[in-house]
């Protein structure tokens, strides 16, 4: 399985990095991308800012471990996983995870399940800013749940 | 000289990502906490909530594992991504 | 929920798509997109050409009843469908699927339902012409099983 | 004029999507196919499978439904997407 993994203060364009993904397939007939975007409004009220912070190196270091994983359940021919850190305005994108696959339901289920991990398990801490100052986020109930839906598969 | 890395909400408590000790010996990290705890009973006692994972040198390990001077150590609060 | 479905003969840019997807959303936190893609070998070899078949009106009004079947059963801000018909070529797309939605797990499903539609359900007919002739493809057993998932849910 | 339409290997089998067809009086599916059938045997089979369905004006159908000249009778073998 080809695998890129990116994490970087800067800005990226989702749609770009899909395209080049999608150009450098061989043989995959699907390809399943989710898109993070910022929220203009957050846990509390309006956002102003958001904010993530990783661990340089181990973060990395844990998403390639999950990719190890989603390549020992499924035969994926590329996945990609970008994920902004730093500062972050509304409707920005977060986080981008792209799959491909020859048929769908492999593509489908890697990315829903990368998602969950990048949710609830991987190094990242997240933070919003609003009206009421600086607020840490932890993953909902949902999130331990959905991340949790993988570990008996 | 040991490198100590606060993340999350764990930051704004020890008044930044980053903070440098000296060891002249090697410490569990409970004895670390401890330390910290004498100083600062607030980060103190949120280093030791149930929920907080220690990493030395990017490795996970529990509270009792040593640690060296030149050793990275790290605590992790709940983690949120995406 | 906002949707469009458009049937074409025209190739289409599925970034392209997915980019004016995103710029519309207000509110989303959230967008998975499929592409389907032509496969260089198909079941039959080495594929000349693809082609599909489509009822003019019928099969557009049978995918908007999926939507409205994936509008009541998720809180989705927008959702698009579109399709190629006629002759293909390798690597061209032939389906492509988004949907938005405020948390990530509403948008998964319903494009995962979608797919599992459009494979099996939606009025397409579908052709491979490879080295034996043209060769009518029906949907995998695998495919049926997936649609059926959704059947009591 | 009763306009008839083939989708997928039925159309091959047709020797084309569309072919008319003029009915005096109504007739139900099941005898159009009978029709057909007395001309072209092969045809007349693959529409009768089970697998296939017919449509009215668009709307799904038993083979049992009436048919009236100006109406649009489609056939509608298994389909496949995606």
């Amino acid at each position: 399985m080809r695998r890129t993994i990116r994490i970087s203060t800067d800005p990226f364009d989702p749609e770009a990095e899909i395209a080049a993904f999608r150009h450098a397939l061989q043989n995959a007939g699907g390809m399943v991308s989710f898109t993070g975007l910022v929220r203009p409004s957050g846990h509390d009220g309006a956002v102003s800012a958001l904010s993530l912070q990783h661990y340089p190196g181990m973060t990395e270091r844990g998403i390639d471990e999950m990719l190890d994983d989603v390549a020992s359940r499924w035969p994926l021919e590329a996945a990609l996983v970008i994920h902004r850190v730093g500062e972050m305005q509304p409707h920005e994108a977060i986080v981008l995870v792209v799959t491909a696959s020859e048929h769908r339901r492999a593509a489908f289920e890697a990315a829903d399940l990368l998602m969950d991990y990048l949710k609830s398990r991987a190094l990242f801490w997240k933070s919003e800013t609003g009206a009421q100052g600086k607020v840490w986020i932890e993953p909902r109930e949902e999130d331990y749940a959905d991340a949790a839906r993988w570990d008996d598969r | 000289m040991t490198q100590l890395l606060f993340f999350g909400r764990l930051g704004d408590l020890a008044g930044g990502v980053e903070r440098t000790m000296t060891l002249s010996q090697p410490h569990a990290i409970a004895d670390i906490i401890g330390l910290l705890d004498a100083s600062d009973r607030l980060l103190g006692s949120a280093l030791g909530e149930p929920r907080v994972r220690y990493a030395i040198n990017g490795a996970i390990v529990d509270a009792d594992a040593l640690v060296e001077d030149e050793d990275e150590l790290a605590f992790l609060p709940p983690v949120s991504g995406g």
